[in-house]
């Protein structure tokens, strides 16, 4: 186990992305066990400079968070997104997963397509399966890159996650009775369809 | 109506400032949730005690001074302006046992409902955008090593393979030039050839499908090519005269006759 | 100490290129020593999966020589063998065994050295006894894997050249009158096989 424990340290040092255990198994000698190694190196890791962080269903080392200021030379400036782009993010990592009329509904705007093309172009969000709704409307999801840049293991880490379902927020209350806007809906469903077209090409 | 004017004039000189603030701001919100989120702050309260029949008044009166001061507001401002002066109104007036529809009660809870959540999720983010990240607080590694690809090849041979090839070198001597393998290919010519030998016995009328070769009735690709080139070859016997050709309708049997007397060319 | 040396973990691991200690100093708070947590580093690093190396002036982790290996990514690519080699490789079965004369004589052609070393190294054939014929050339039999490969107890197994004409495998066919040069054979016969993909379909 030492030695797979070491293959393991040496295959995660040497590339920036998250790596899966399937792949590990497939780059290390048959028979190995990285999962169980991984455990191990978890441990051992604890408390330094990096730390072994998993994200979503892989690997990764990533410096420890309290010495980012010793990281100027680092940091990469990233855009600032928009305040829709941020809310937008949100909402879809609290509600994922969720269609394009849900989230308009939930901010109460019609979500422009730069919001949305910006969160995939970050690979922060991508397209999920189509709800089983009239007009089948496409869900976005978000990805493993977004849970790597918020260090989150999965999607059930979000700050608050818990208490906001207690609070019965998160669940999808259709308005009584009349519904506002309920053409606009169609269309803008619609709008969506047509985007999936474009990226499922 | 009273009540309304009643209202606006006890709004402090504060409130009375940050209304018009706010006007002044209008084309800073994200649509009328938004404002109705910001005016809702000014009550104070928790978002889930909050008054959802104050609120619609405060709005209105935002709406009001907007068309005051000619502001041009966007559609959906004034539809929710609309909107909740009918949620005034139900909430004001006792309920009418006979209109059925959501209560007013049922309408202004949805409604701070809706704020509420918009709020949470404002929060959400906010917790989001102010955790530790990638490229800012922690980092991944700086020289990543290439991984090299090695591809490895493995052959496949099957017996079969192995023994087209021995046969293939033993008939060398039987080796014949290339001729295109076209089996299933009945050509009109052959076809043609056949007719000629046969039409000679066709004194009754005879299904043209009788006329296939042997052997070529079975297997569909054949039986298409034979077929085709039956017709092919019948046609042009019909054109030089020496057969008569008929069918009842669509996809009926198509007939076959000996033609004795030479056709007359005008008919 | 121990603080520092995180730091310098962490900024080794980060950084594109090979650190000296002056720079890492420059970096870290003031009155760190990094000379002396790089030796710290070092020794804790030592008999892992990475390493910490001294490259130059300048310091840097690097994966551990012996797990080199680990930094290859296998691809299997499953190819079909050519069709001289499946000729040689049948004249050996069913002729063994052979030299490479026999075999040119039986093809027709001659046998191309990459031919014999690919089925050498798929270790399908291998070297015989010599033959007791002047220059006592060398001959081919084949191997075990090849009937392991082929599902053959022995080599007699292979069928013979009635069962061969029995299973349609071979066609007779009226010789023609003119027999064609040996070296356009292998071209004429390829364009075959390509005129009755056409048609099978």
């Amino acid at each position: 186990m030492a030695e797979q424990e070491r293959m393991v340290e040496a295959i995660l040092f040497a590339t920036a992305e998250p790596i899966t255990v399937r792949e590990l198994e497939s780059r290390m000698p048959h028979g190995c066990d990285p999962a169980e190694a991984l455990v191990y190196l978890r441990k051992r890791y604890e408390g330094r400079g990096v730390q072994v962080m998993k994200i979503g269903d892989a690997w990764a080392i990533r410096t420890a968070a309290d010495l980012g200021f010793l990281m100027q030379k680092e940091t990469v400036e990233t855009r600032k997104l928009s305040r829709a782009a941020i809310e937008t993010l949100a909402i879809i990592a609290y509600h994922q997963p969720v269609t394009r009329a849900e989230i308009e509904e939930i901010r109460g705007v019609s979500v422009s397509r730069g919001t949305v093309d910006q969160l995939l172009e970050l690979e922060w969000i991508r397209f999920g399966r189509r709800k089983m709704t009239p007009g089948r409307p496409v869900t976005f999801v978000v990805t493993q890159s977004f849970l790597d840049h918020f260090g989150l293991e999965n999607a059930r880490d979000l700050p608050g996650l818990k208490e906001l379902r207690a609070a019965g927020l998160l669940e999808n209350r259709p308005a009584p009775g009349l519904s506002l806007g309920s053409e606009s809906e169609d269309e803008d469903e619609e709008e969506a369809e047509g985007q999936t077209e474009l990226f499922e090409d | 109506m009273a009540d309304d004017t009643f209202e606006e004039d006890t709004m402090s000189v504060a409130d009375r400032l940050a209304a018009e603030a706010l006007i002044i701001d209008v084309d800073g919100y994200e649509g009328p949730l938004d404002l109705l989120l910001t005016l809702s702050r000014t009550q104070k309260v928790d978002l889930r005690k909050i008054s959802v029949l104050q609120l619609a008044r405060q709005y209105l009166a935002f709406v009001e001074k907007a068309k005051a001061l000619r502001l041009e507001l966007a559609a959906d401002y004034l539809v929710m302006a609309a909107w909740l002066a009918f949620l005034k109104s139900r909430l004001l007036l006792p309920p009418d046992p006979a209109e059925d529809g959501p209560s007013g009660e049922e309408l202004a809870a949805h409604l701070a409902f809706q704020l509420e959540r918009l709020q949470a999720m404002r929060d959400a983010a906010a917790k989001l955008m102010a955790r530790d990240r990638l490229g800012r607080d922690f980092f991944a590694r700086g020289q990543s090593e290439m991984v090299t690809r090695v591809r490895k090849v493995t052959y496949s041979a099957t017996l079969l393979d192995l023994m087209q090839g021995y046969a293939r070198i033993r008939t060398r001597d039987e080796f014949r030039p290339f001729i295109m393998d076209r089996d299933a290919v009945f050509t009109m010519e052959q076809a043609l050839e056949r007719m000629r030998g046969l039409i000679g016995y066709a004194g009754e009328w005879t299904d043209i499908l009788s006329y296939l070769p042997e052997g070529w009735e079975m297997d569909p690709g054949k039986r298409r090519s034979a077929t085709a080139a039956t017709f092919a070859a019948s046609l042009e016997l019909v054109k030089e005269g020496h057969l008569e050709i008929r069918q009842s309708e669509n996809f009926a049997p198509i007939q076959l006759r000996k033609r004795d007397e030479p056709r007359d060319r005008t008919s």
